[in-house]
Parts: C-alpha cells; structure tokens; sequence
C-alpha cells in the first residue's frame, strides 16, 4: 500500500507504539477488501466525521445479540466494507488462550471475516470486526464447533469479566475466574437473548485494587476483600528494610486511617486491624511481608455504568461482605432478585442504578431482601424527607377534627 | 435479518471454554497459592507460589487492533517460549508466561522485533510505575456514534509518552481511557486521565429519517433535559436547541437525528478518577477541559495537553501519589495554576442537583 | 389588614438604631484594634486591645424568651456593673461587659441568682469546650407549622446537659439547633447536633378550606415530589400519598392542608454538621435517627438520645475534633456502632439524585 | 399560679436551665391576659398539636412586612391571645444595646403588647412575642420615635445580621457591623416591601469561624478572610510553648493542609503559606501569637438556606476575594445583580440558590459578570454534559449533506 494513497493514515504508521494503521494494512495484503477500510478511514481523517450507518438488526439463530450490524455510507466506494457486522466472541475467563484455541479463531475469521479483531472489547469479549451479514451463522457455527460463542449485546446480560485473580495473584480474595465462569455457564439464556429493560453486566476483581474496574463498569461489581487481620510476616518485614525500603514513608504515611505503625528499631509492622479499611496499601508495598487475612470474600456494588442518562455512577456497596464460600450462590440469587425488581420497574433503556435512584433504596433493599448498613453510604441522608411504610406508623388522627374541636370552646 | 440457516445439529449456548484448559501447567499447578510477586525490570514480573515454582511474565504493548496475521505470529512465539500459551490483560496489553527465567530476553527481543516493546509493569514496592496501555474503543473504525477517531488518538498520545510505558518512571499509577462518544464504552468516567470525544452542537433532524426509522415517544422521553418535543403533526420530533447539551442519546435512539459536526465535535479531557481504594478511596474522573479541536491524523492540542498534565504531575508528585491524591493535596486552584490549564466555566457542573460540587468553604490557595 | 391610620407625622424606614451609639466606650475606643483574648473561666473572656485596653466578658445563659420584667431586671445589673451596656450573642446568650476585673465575681453572683447561669465560653488554647445554648425556634408558642414543641425540647435538654454549660469540659465545639418543622427556621442543617421536629403523615385536606384559602396552581406546583394534583373540578387538591414525605411545604402555601399527627408526629436528629472552617471544611448536618416520639413535656427518648451522642463523641474525641471531625475519623459505621444508634433504611438518601452519598468504595471497618 | 393548673409546663420550671414557662408566668403576673397562653400550650401539651392557626395578614401602615399576623383555635377558651401577632423589631448590629435602649423597648412592649419577646430570632431580629391587630400601629409609631424599625418578613430581603467583628473580636478580617448597617440602611425599602420571588437573606462574618452562620443561613454570606501571610510573634509562640501548650499537638497535627512547622529547639512556627488555606485553626489556638495577614478583605458565598424544596444547601463561593476596602461598594452593586436576574428568572417561591442551580452556573455568572473560578468549586463536574454559546462555535456542518454525498459515490 502505498503512503501516498493514505497520507493522514501513513502519518499514523510512524512512532515507537503499535500501529493500528499498519496491522489493518497487512490484513488487506491477504485480505485485498480490507483495503477499503483504509479508504474509508481516511476519508473520516479528512472528513472529521464517521462514515458507519446507524445500527442495524442483524443476528444468528436462536440469538438475540452478539452481533453488531454495521453499514457503510461509502458502500459505492468502499464496496468491501459495505457490510461490516462486528461479532462479539466470548473469551475465557482472565483472558488465558492456548495458542491453539486462539489459532482456531484466527483461522475461522480468515474464512469468514475480515481477519481484523480487537483483542478485547472493552466490555471483555474478543471482538471480531467487520464480516458481512451472510457469514455470520456459519461463522457462528464454525466457532461453535472450536468451543467459542458469542458474547452479549443489546438489553441482555452482557459478558462477564474478571482479574486474573487466584491464577496468577496473590491477593485473590475469591476464585473470580471460576465465578466469572459460572455466571456466564448459568445465565447463557439471559446472555443471548435480550429481554431486560437495558444492559446488565457483571464484572469480578479479587481485591479492592479491581483491577478490572469492577466498581465503574459494572451493574454488579464483585470485588474480593477480608474481614479479619491482615497476615504479618515480620521476617520478611525486616528484609524489606533492610533492602532499603523506607517504611515509615513508603507504608505508614500513606495509610488511610493511620492504623499502622513501624517500629524502626525492631523493624516491625504493628497493625490495628479496628481502623483497617482493607485500602491493600500496605499489602501491595509489602507483598513478601503482608497478605489479606483468613476470612476472605467480596463486597458487592451496585450500579456502576457510564453517564447517559442521568451521569456517570460508581457502583456503591449493597452487600459489604459475603466470605468466598458463600458467594457463588449468594450472588445468583441476589442478581436474579434484582433482575426480578429491575424488570418489573425498569423503564425502557433504564439501568438498575437509575431505577434505584428512582424509587429509593429503601424500596430496592426490601425488594432484594437486604439489611440496609451504614457501609452503604458515604454519609446518611443530608435532607429530612423520608418515607414511611404503614407498619412504622400508629393510627392516623385528623387535625382538622381536634382544631374543630378546640374551636367551640368548652 | 438472521441470516441463512444452517441444517446441520444446531450448537448454541455452549458458553466460552472453562479458563481451566486454557492454563498454562505453571498456573494451574499453583493456582491460588501464589505467595508473592516481585518486578524484575520494566515489563517483566516474576510470580513465587508458595510450592517455590515461578512464573515469568512478559508484558507486551498492543494496539488492540490486531490482524489475525499478527496473531498468528505472536502464537509461533508463544508455542517457541511459553509452551503454548498467551494471555493479554484487563488493559489490552499481551502477556508471556514463562518458567525460565533465562529464555525472558530472547523472548523479549523477539517480540519487540515483531513491533511490540515490552512496558506497562508498575512495582509498588520501588514506587515506580510505567503507563499502561490506553483503554479505547471503536472511533471511525467502527462505530455510528463517534465524536472523534479512537484508536488514532491513542497511538498519537501513546507514541508521545512512550518512554513512559518502557521505563518505571512514575511516582504513581496513571491510567489513561479514551472513549469516542459520552456513552463511553472505554468507560473514562474513573481514570487518571481520560479523553472523550463530545459533540457541541444539537441533532440535526431529518424528518423524513426519523419518520422511517424512529419510534417518536421513547426517544422524546430519553432526552435526559427535556430538550424535544414530538411533532405528532408532521410525524417527526423537534429540538429545543437552548436545553440541549449534545449527548447523543437522541442519536443513539433514532438514527434520524445526528449531532456530528467535524468543525465543533472535539475532545474533553477528564483527570483525577481512580478505580483501587489503594490509599484514597475510588472516585470518578472530573472535566478539566471542555473541547479541544478534533484534529487528525495526530491530534497536536490534545496529545499536548495530556503530555502537559501527565508531567506536571509527576513532576510534582509524591511516591505512590496518584493524580487524584495529588490534587487532594494541591488544591484544585492549584492543579490549573500548575498545569496552566484555563479553568472554563463549563467545568462548573450545572446538571441535575449540582450543589455538592461546589465549594461550600473559604478553604482554599492562592 | 393594615391597623387603624394614626394622624401624626409619619417616621418610617429609619432602620435599625446605628451600633455605634450601643457601643461601651471601652468597645468604641479600641474598636478594630483588639489583639488577643483569653478564656479566665468558663463564662469569663477578656479582650486586650492594641492600647492595653481590657474588656472583660461574662456570658450567661438565656431562655431566649425573655419577660420584660425580667429584661428590666438585666439592664438593672448592666446598669451597675457595666455602665448601662448590654449584650446578645449570634447563640442568644447575654454578654456583660465590664472594665473592671474585680468586679466580675460579683456580677456572677447577681446574674445567676437572677436564675442565669454563667458559661458557654469555650477555649481554643486549651482545648477546653463548653456547651453553648440551643438554637431554636417558635414551636407551640407561636408557630402555625411545628410537629413539636421548640421550647421545651430545649429546656429540657439543657437540663440534662448543663453541667456542659457551667463547665469547659468537652474536647471540642459542639453546637446544638432545633427547629420545630422541617421549615429549619433554626437553621439546624449544620449543626454538631440537632433536633427537627418532622411530620409522617400526609397532609389531610379539607376540601372547603382549600376552597377558601389556597391558590391551587401554586400549591400543587410547590410540592417538591409531585405528590399533589388538582382537582378542578371540585376545586380542591389531591395528594398521592405514596409520593409525598411530609415535608409540609404544601400546609405553608396552604392552609387547607396540615400533616399534623399527635402520635406520628415526632423528632429527627442530625449529626456532623459544621460551621466554621477551622481544621476541616464546613458541612450540613446528616440525619442518623429519622423519628423518635414526640413526648411532652420531657421528651426522654430525645434527651436520652442526644445525650448519648454527646458524650460518646467527647469521651471518644481528640481535642478540637468536633462530631464531624470525629467521624471523619472513626467512620459512620464506628459512629452508629459505637452509640448504638440502630442504622435505619431511611437514613440512606433517596431524594433527587442521592448517589454521590452512597459508599462506592470498600473503604470501611468491621 | 398554681402548678396544678398547668401540670405539664410545670415540670418545665424545674431544673437548672432558665426557664421560659416561668418567663410566661411572670409576665402573667403583670398582664394576666397572658395566663392564656399558658393555658393553650398546656393543651399543646397535651394533645401535641400546634394551636395556632396558619398565617392571617396584617401589617402597618406603609410597610409590608415585619409583622406574622397570628389566631388562635382556642380563641373562646383562651381571648387573651386570641389575636398575638409579632412584631420583628430590627436589632442594632451585633446586638450591642443601651440599657436606655433597651428599657424603651419594654416599655413600648408593655403598653402595646404582650411583655413576651424573643431575645433575639433567629435571623436576628427582636421578636416581640404577641399583640392585636389593634396595636400594631401605634406600637411601630412608638418604636420609630424611640429610634426603632421593623425588620424583614415575606418575599423581601430579611434583616442582615453580623457577628460581633471588629468590635470585639481580633479575628475580624473587615468591620462586619459597618456593613451590616450599610446594607440595612441601603436596602430599608427592599426590606419593608416585599416584592421578590422569594426571601433573600444577607450575614456577615469577620473570618472563617463564621460566628453568625452565614454560610449556612443566608443567601448572601459575607466571609472575611485574607490573602497574604499570616503574621507570626516568636516571642509569643515562646511563650505558649513554655506556659504548656503542646503546639506539635495542638496546631500542627490540626493543620488540614499540613503546611505549619514546629521547630521545638527553637519553640519557632513556620508556615508555608501557599499551602495554607487560612482555616484559621492556628490563629484560633495561639491568638496571641498568630494574626490574620494584613491584606484583609471577604470571600461571598451564594445560596445558604434550609431544606425546603430542594434540600439543604451550604452557601458556595462566588467570590473567593475582594479587599475590605472594595468591599461595601462591591456588595451592593454584585446583590443588586443577583436581585435583577433572580427578579426577571425566578419562579414562585424560589430562593436564588435553587434559581442557579436550575438555570446553571454559566448562566448566572454571566449575568452577574463574575469570572469563573475553581475555587468556585470542590471539583470539577464529573459529567461531560456541557453547554456551548453560540459565540464559543464555529459555523455548523449539516451531517446529512456530508453523508448524502458520500452515498452517491465518486
Ligand atoms: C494484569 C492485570 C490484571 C489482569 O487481569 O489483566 C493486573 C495485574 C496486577 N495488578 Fe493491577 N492489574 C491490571 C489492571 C489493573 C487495573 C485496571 C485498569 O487499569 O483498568 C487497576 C485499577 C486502576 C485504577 O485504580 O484506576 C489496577 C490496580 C492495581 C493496583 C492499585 C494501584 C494504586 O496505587 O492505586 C495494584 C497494587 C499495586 O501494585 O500497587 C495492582 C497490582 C497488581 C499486581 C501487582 C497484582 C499481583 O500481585 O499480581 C499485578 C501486577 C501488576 C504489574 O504490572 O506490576 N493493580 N490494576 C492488569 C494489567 C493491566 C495492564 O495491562 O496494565
Ligand atoms: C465494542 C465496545 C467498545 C470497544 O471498542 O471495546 C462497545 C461498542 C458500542 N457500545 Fe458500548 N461498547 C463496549 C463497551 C462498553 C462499556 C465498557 C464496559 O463494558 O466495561 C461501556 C461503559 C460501561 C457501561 O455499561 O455503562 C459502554 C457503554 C455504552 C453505552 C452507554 C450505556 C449507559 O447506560 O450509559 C452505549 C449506548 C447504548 O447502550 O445504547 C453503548 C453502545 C455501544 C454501541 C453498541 C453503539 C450504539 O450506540 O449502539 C457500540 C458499537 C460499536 C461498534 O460499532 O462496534 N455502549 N460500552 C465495547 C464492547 C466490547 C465487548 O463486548 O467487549
Ligand atoms: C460571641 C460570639 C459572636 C457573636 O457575634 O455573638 C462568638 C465569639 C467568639 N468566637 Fe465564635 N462566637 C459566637 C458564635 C459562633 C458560631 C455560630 C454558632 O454557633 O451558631 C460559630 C460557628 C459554629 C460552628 O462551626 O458550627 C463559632 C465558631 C467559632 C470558632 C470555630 C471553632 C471550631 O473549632 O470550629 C472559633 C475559634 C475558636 O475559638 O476555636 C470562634 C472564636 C470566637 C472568639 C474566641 C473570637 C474572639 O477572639 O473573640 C469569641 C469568643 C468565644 C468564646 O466564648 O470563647 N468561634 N462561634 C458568638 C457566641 C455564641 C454563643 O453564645 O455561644
Ligand atoms: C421567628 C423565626 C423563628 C425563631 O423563633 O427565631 C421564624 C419563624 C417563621 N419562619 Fe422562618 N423564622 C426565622 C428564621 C428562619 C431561618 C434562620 C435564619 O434566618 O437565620 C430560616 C432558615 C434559613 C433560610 O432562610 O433558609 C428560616 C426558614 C424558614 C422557611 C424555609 C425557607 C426555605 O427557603 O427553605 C420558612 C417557610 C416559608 O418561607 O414559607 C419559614 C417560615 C417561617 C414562618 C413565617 C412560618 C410560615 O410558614 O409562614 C414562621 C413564623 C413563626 C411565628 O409564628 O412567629 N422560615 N426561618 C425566625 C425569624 C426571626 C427573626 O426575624 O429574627
Ligand atoms: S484485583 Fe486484586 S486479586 Fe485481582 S489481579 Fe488485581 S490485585 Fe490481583
Ligand atoms: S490495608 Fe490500608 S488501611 Fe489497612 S493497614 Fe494497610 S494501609 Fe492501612
Ligand atoms: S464510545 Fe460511543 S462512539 Fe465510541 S464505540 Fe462506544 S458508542 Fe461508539
Ligand atoms: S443530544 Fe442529548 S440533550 Fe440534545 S436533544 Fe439529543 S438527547 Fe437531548
Ligand atoms: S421551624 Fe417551622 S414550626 Fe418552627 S418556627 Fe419555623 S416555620 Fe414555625
Ligand atoms: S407534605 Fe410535602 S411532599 Fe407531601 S404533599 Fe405536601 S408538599 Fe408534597
Ligand atoms: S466570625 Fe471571626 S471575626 Fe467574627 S466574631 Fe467570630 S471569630 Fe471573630
Ligand atoms: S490557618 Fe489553617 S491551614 Fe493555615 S497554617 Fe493555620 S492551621 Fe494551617
């Protein structure tokens, strides 16, 4: 391809950092069609605008979602993108891939595909982008048949994710692949075949460092954390300062709640596990020397998604701890309550934490069956104007019958 | 459409392969019994389980956007170093995984000669940090609602603090996110940085579009400011071009009513969320620039400014400080003194109950 | 109605006496050029000036409602002992001031057998707080509003909490409001402590006195949930009361409307509230008990109530940390652990847009 | 009186607290109308329930405002305060008062009203507690004579109200009671006719202790603060630190922005005062030692008010500084802006904080031709939802033309 037929495009091959530009360029090498993506693309780079169409409703058997339908505007210039749907592949769980599994892939989107993927989508799945509306079921098929399917689109369930977690951390709090895994085995249906008032995602971490960003980009972030002391090693403690590492500075002045102390003479960790928010400051610096303690398990928030409608939300605590043996059922049944609440009051295109902040959490937490905690809110309520049930209450008197009353005189 | 059926015995719902044949023996073996973990340069980390085994795990750039042709060649080095097996990372990144520790330089002269260099690690222990691959999405590649390109900013910014990536030189963890529309499907709304594409001009309707395509009420209703108005007459919807404030929302309902506008679409740029309750709790990334100009193919205003923000800030930083912590300590009057960034009065919040923004205290520095 | 014309020349709008003709010539003389003060006992400052001037203070307890007969009886000590001056404070206490030091015992004497107690000072130095006077508001003496009585609330708390008055025994500054309905007139939403008499019944309407008495449009626009439509027809008002939460603003625009409720009627309190900006920025008050009983004349769950928050913060507090301060430290589950106060459902936000209230970090104890 | 009568206010005579069931009967004594109102409180004892009923309007000649007009249900078994109206009388600034002044009042009380007064409301008027409709005139007649006004009520500006500042306090950072006077005096019609949407509250205090609330309780709050150092006396930091005074302890540990330094060899206090954010802690421990900076003035914060509709709201700054001497002029002509656009925008009811967040930040600053500022702000907004004025733009491009074109190929 020469640079001369791209010049906005070319500039984007330069520079020490992967070029995007570059691998879409060697797949039009094989894959002579792709060419007119570059075309397109750098129309758009002149243009400053998008030449993909609105939507459109494409699918495979059986499915509802999983498939992005995508039309081009230049569909006369760029004939070879005219159809470009985007199929969302769901991965496994912590992004592991024998090279042979991931060959097959590679060698399905050779045949039915444009051979250009992202590895992954933000939501978790591997994305295979651009294929035209015929190939799609047998594209499906052919994944089926490799032990791949799709992920999910559209107002359903979408897919899980999760931190490496227990196989290759040593904070894991909980096994999050396994969740990951089971969840998304449990709910296929609600994964493929959209029947909510919108999207509903999950997303695990084994620790509160999340690093999967559970918290904000999920509607029920599950992040692993402890409930007992943090485990001391002072053996490795003293190693650590006596590799230079500066304690005092590095660890103790950066603890949240000032919990911790470092004696400098007997190079020892003191911690008041009382005051201990479980931050993993200290655990992180000191990975040798300091472990989560023994009662391990996840906190569960609520609610996290982007800002359309009504502004970005950082999903909040609605259960601050369930230990890691409970959690696989526990959070099944508190995720289908949910859907149950969330689909009977949801409006169209309504996310759950819009649907909370609608009708209140004291109607979400009696819905759910969970015990409101002071852990689930920053602060309680600064205006007065709450609501009571009629069981709170004692019969009703009518003012209007004692002022009466009070108005005839003796 | 469904597309046409197949007539062979029909697989569905089969879900993803169980992680657990994807494992490399390493991993499985010492699955959930990793002990600690140590970096041992830029790029390359080591995992000590508590049974002693190892593993080595080589972390690679990616620009996402992969051929399979590509793959295909990271596949041959990972069959050649890692006996068969890959993995990439909740930031795109790819991952080796190695258990000799002495085959580690081959393996990374070898990727880095197929254009991937080796970065993204950060050691808590040393405080220092390198950046990480940006979480992005679609952009002009694919996406209908795009306000600006995706994977094109990325690569302009990425090649500008490139170093940073290579080298452990950050006193603290600085996530980077782009998303080309306010739906944010790089999910920007909690990181150290974060650019999203906006548009600043309300839908431009065309009536007949939306008569063929649209489903009138629900998208009237979903104007989060109550900024249209069916015309039940005519059959279309009509815009209250002062309460609009361009998120797209229309748009994403009903393919009638477009916002783009090369000249006046741009960039935001967000700072200060956070995503681990390492030290400070988690918070959401606040706007600290409205627009920037939508400037292909390499984004000068923007890349400038985030290089801007980025070294201010480390500069500045303590060990282990990220941005948001660091504004915590410096003021939000000194983070735009600092960065000299204007402070516009977009950034003043004016959606919904705005109140517990502003500044309910004489508390501040000159 | 105006009251009957009175045939004279007509002085109006003259305002409010000028300050300076109220002022003791001590106060006049070294005015804006005061350099320090101290605390010499609990109701005991005294003010140097730049001149070597002393002003001496003695600040006693006030009921707020106040006889003339017993004003006359004040003036008569400020007479004697303070050359006919006579203070307020923004807290209702009266202040006396005097030159001369050997005369304050006294003054002391005299004022407290008058029935007015001496203290409320507090000592920053020191770190030695006492309690000042309750903020408050009409209540059954003249409001048309309260859910509770305003007066004797206060009365009867002060009882309780005296010694706190007499003395400077509390770590830090605590102040107390309460106001009768949710109206705030005595400004309780940034308080240490406070008390807010609320209503938990929708209003009952009586269709002939809205007839009468209301502006339809206005009232039912004025509801802050939507609980309220009109009813043309019967020209009258009608309330959803699913939707309403007793804030009362209806009976204010509108006589026919009243929640009252003897039994249901009762008292919120509120915690953490701040003022000044002295260490940690000020703050609104957040409610931890949404009802207790309204229970004349004593109201012993209140007093009880307030009574354990206070001396659960000082027996826990550092010096200078007030409530907030102290619950920045320990944390709202400490606070509600710790005082035992049961964590009700309706202290979580659920008006307008409440998510930035919520925890959306795993930051907390156990 | 006996205690027999009123067996449930009694038990209010009792402890060590002043009480005001024994200021009633008091009063009662002299005026035995006023036994009347004790008897319908003992009622709202009894049946916890106001007695009053809503509102009535009454005023003096002239003015509309400062006077609640009151009646009473109990009005047959309790004529002595059938009608009891109060009268807010505007206090001197400070509450400074003459006994001369004071025993005018009182005089005036006990001919025209009840004897009962609140000293003082709580937006700092005297509250002169209960007259007849009948009264009202000429006991304003009497009060202006003796030099006294009303004070606000209704949709008008309410009385202004000022710590004690300069007059006895070494913190005062400009003289509160100046321009408490000023602005009462310059405002006397917009404080005795009431012609806005709604109320609009004025307070002034000297420094950040904020000893009359403003931030909280009026509109407008007036804040005094300074910009350049804070003045140290060595001999006196000394001197605290040798009479006891733990200054590490004390000051420094309180310090929020941590930018005060002990030296305890040297007993010396350094400050980093660009880091400092003048909370005054330092200041309100070692007076003696610490002053305010010599480059003095206020901060304006907007909006303070209570709860009804929209929730509480904390005044927000708007001015982060104007010097003392700008100040007075500074003020009048910004509230009389805000006065203009609350006037032509606000609705019914609606205070001037619920007004700006309705119509935006933007909007008012403009209006009011105040500069953006981050100190106008905790943070940034964390939505991208912004505005855009037409002036900020460049000319529009119709997306359909461009695609139109692209669709019809080369
Ligand atoms: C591989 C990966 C998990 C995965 O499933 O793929 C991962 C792996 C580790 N993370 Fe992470 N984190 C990974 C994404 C994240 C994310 C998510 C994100 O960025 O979108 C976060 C949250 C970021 C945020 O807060 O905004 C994240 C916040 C952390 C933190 C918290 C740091 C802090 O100071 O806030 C730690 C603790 C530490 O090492 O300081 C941590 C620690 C670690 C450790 C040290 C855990 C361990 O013992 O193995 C891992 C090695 C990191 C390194 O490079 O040195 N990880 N980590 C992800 C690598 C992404 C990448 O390619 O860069
Ligand atoms: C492919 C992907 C971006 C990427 O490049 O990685 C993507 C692409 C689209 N997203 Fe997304 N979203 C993707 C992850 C996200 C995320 C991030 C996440 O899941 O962690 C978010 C933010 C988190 C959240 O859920 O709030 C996200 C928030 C949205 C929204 C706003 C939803 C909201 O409630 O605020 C929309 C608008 C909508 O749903 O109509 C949207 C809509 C879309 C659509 C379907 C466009 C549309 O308006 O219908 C995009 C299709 C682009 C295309 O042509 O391929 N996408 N979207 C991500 C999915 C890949 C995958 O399956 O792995
Ligand atoms: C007399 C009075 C002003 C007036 O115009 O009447 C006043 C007078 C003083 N205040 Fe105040 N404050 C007065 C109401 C307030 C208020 C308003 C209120 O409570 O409604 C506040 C804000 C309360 C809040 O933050 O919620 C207030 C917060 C302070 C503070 C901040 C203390 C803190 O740690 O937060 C100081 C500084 C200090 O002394 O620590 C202060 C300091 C002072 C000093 C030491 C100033 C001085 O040098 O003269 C005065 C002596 C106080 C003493 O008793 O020791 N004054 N002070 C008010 C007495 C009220 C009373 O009778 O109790
Ligand atoms: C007398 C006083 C209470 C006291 O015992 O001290 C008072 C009494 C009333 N207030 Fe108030 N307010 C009084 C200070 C306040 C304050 C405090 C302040 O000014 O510092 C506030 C809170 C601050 C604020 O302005 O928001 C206050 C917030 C209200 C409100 C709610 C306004 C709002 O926007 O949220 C109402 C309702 C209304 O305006 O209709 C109200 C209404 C009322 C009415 C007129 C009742 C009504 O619904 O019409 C009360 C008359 C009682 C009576 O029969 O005498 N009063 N009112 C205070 C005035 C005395 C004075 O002039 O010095
Ligand atoms: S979230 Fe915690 S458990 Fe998961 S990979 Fe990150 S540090 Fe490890
Ligand atoms: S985990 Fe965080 S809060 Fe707990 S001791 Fe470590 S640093 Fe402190
Ligand atoms: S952020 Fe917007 S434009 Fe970008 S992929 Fe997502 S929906 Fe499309
Ligand atoms: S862009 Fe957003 S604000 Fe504007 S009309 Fe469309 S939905 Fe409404
Ligand atoms: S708080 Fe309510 S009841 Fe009490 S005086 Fe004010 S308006 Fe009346
Ligand atoms: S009490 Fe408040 S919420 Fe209830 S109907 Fe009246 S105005 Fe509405
Ligand atoms: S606000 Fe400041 S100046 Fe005014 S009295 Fe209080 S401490 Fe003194
Ligand atoms: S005024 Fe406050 S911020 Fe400034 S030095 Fe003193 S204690 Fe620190």
């Amino acid at each position: 391809m020469s640079d001369e037929e791209f010049p906005l495009l070319s500039e984007l091959k330069k520079g020490p950092w992967p070029s995007f530009v570059k691998e879409i360029e060697k797949t039009a090498e094989h894959k002579p069609e792709i060419k007119d993506l570059l075309k397109q693309l750098e129309r758009s780079y002149e243009d400053k605008i998008t030449y993909w169409k609105h939507g459109g409703i494409v699918s495979v058997r059986g499915y509802g979602g999983g498939v992005i339908g995508r039309y081009s505007f230049l569909a006369k210039e760029c004939p070879g993108i005219a159809e470009f749907h985007t199929m969302r592949v769901n991965q496994p769980a912590g992004y592991f891939y024998t090279t042979e599994a991931l060959r097959k892939i590679c060698d399905i989107w050779e045949e039915y595909g444009s051979g250009l993927t992202n590895m992954h989508g933000s939501t978790g799945d591997i994305i295979l982008l651009g294929t035209i509306t015929k190939n799609l079921q047998p594209c499906f098929n052919a994944l089926a048949k490799a032990g791949f399917d799709l992920g999910g689109s559209g107002s359903a369930l979408r897919t899980p994710n999760a931190c490496v977690g227990p196989a290759r951390c040593e904070f894991a709090c909980y096994d999050t692949l396994e969740l990951c895994y089971d969840l998304t085995m449990t709910y296929q249906d609600e994964l493929h075949r959209p029947m909510w008032p919108y999207k509903f995602k999950f997303k695990m971490s084994g620790c509160p460092n999340d690093c999967v960003a559970a918290r904000a980009r999920s509607d029920f972030g599950i992040i692993g954390t402890w409930k007992d002391e943090i485990k001391i090693d002072q053996e490795q403690v003293k190693k650590y300062a006596e590799e230079g590492v500066d304690i005092q500075k590095q660890v103790v002045e950066h603890c949240p709640t000032k919990c911790i102390e470092y004696d400098p003479e007997k190079k020892e960790i003191k911690i008041d596990n009382e005051n201990c928010v479980r931050c993993m400051h200290c655990i992180n610096v000191l990975p040798k020397a300091l472990r989560p303690g023994d009662e391990k398990g996840a906190c569960i928030l609520l609610g996290g998604k982007a800002p359309i409608l009504e502004g970005p939300v950082m999903g909040w605590v609605i259960v601050p701890f369930i230990p890691a043996d409970e959690l696989a059922d526990f959070v099944k049944d508190l995720a289908e309550k949910v859907w149950d609440w969330w689909d009977e009051n949801g409006k169209y295109r309504e996310r759950v934490a819009e649907l909370v902040e609608r009708l209140g959490m004291m109607n979400f937490l009696e819905a759910v069956e969970l015990e409101p905690d002071p852990r689930m809110v920053k602060h309680p309520r600064e205006n007065p104007f709450f609501f009571w049930r009629e069981e709170d209450l004692k019969p009703r008197t009518d003012p209007w019958k004692i002022w009466r009353e009070a108005e005839k005189g003796l | 459409m469904a597309s046409e059926p197949v007539e062979e015995e029909y697989i569905s719902d089969i879900g993803p392969p169980y992680f657990r044949d994807m494992l490399p023996p390493v991993i499985k073996n010492n699955y959930g019994k990793w002990k600690y973990h140590e970096v041992l340069k830029p790029g390359v980390l080591v995992h000590v389980a508590e049974s002693g085994d190892k593993v080595y795990t080589v972390r690679a750039a990616n620009p996402r956007l992969l051929s399979i042709y590509t793959i295909r060649e990271l596949c041959d080095l990972a069959d050649k170093y890692c006996d068969g097996y890959i993995r990439f990372t909740t930031r795109n990144n790819i991952e080796f995984l190695l258990t000799d520790e002495s085959k580690i330089d081959d393996l990374i002269k070898e990727v880095e000669e197929l254009g991937f260099p080796i970065g993204g690690t950060w050691d808590a222990t040393k405080a220092k940090y390198s950046l990480s691959n940006i979480v992005h999405t679609q952009g002009w590649i694919h996406c209908h609602t795009p306000a600006i390109d995706a994977s094109g900013v990325v690569k302009s910014i990425m090649d500008a603090l490139f170093d940073h990536f290579r080298n452990m030189d950050l006193p603290g963890l600085c996530r980077i996110s782009l998303a080309c529309c306010l739906n944010m499907c790089g999910a920007v709304h909690a990181s150290d940085i974060s650019l999203v594409g906006v548009h600043r001009t309300p839908p431009v309707v065309d009536d007949d579009a939306v008569r063929r395509t649209c489903e009138i009420p629900s998208t009237v209703s979903g104007c989060p400011t109550g900024a249209l108005r069916p015309d039940m007459k005519n059959k279309t919807i009509k815009v209250d071009e002062s309460k609009c404030m361009y998120c797209g929302n229309c748009y994403t309902m009903c393919p009638g009513m477009p916002c783009f506008d090369p000249e006046n679409g741009g960039v935001a740029i967000l700072v200060g969320g956070k995503l681990s309750d390492a030290r400070a709790p988690s918070r959401l990334s606040k706007v600290v620039v409205p627009w920037l100009p939508n400037n292909p193919p390499r984004w000068p205003e923007v890349v400038d400014t985030i290089k801007t923000i980025l070294e201010t800030w480390a500069a500045d930083a303590k060990p282990h400080e990220r941005i948001a912590e660091w504004i915590d300590r410096i003021g939000w009057e000194k983070f735009f003194e600092k960065t000299g960034i204007e402070f516009k009065v977009q950034l003043i919040d004016d959606f919904r109950l705005p109140r517990h923004t502003f500044r309910t205290t004489t508390q501040f520095k000159w």
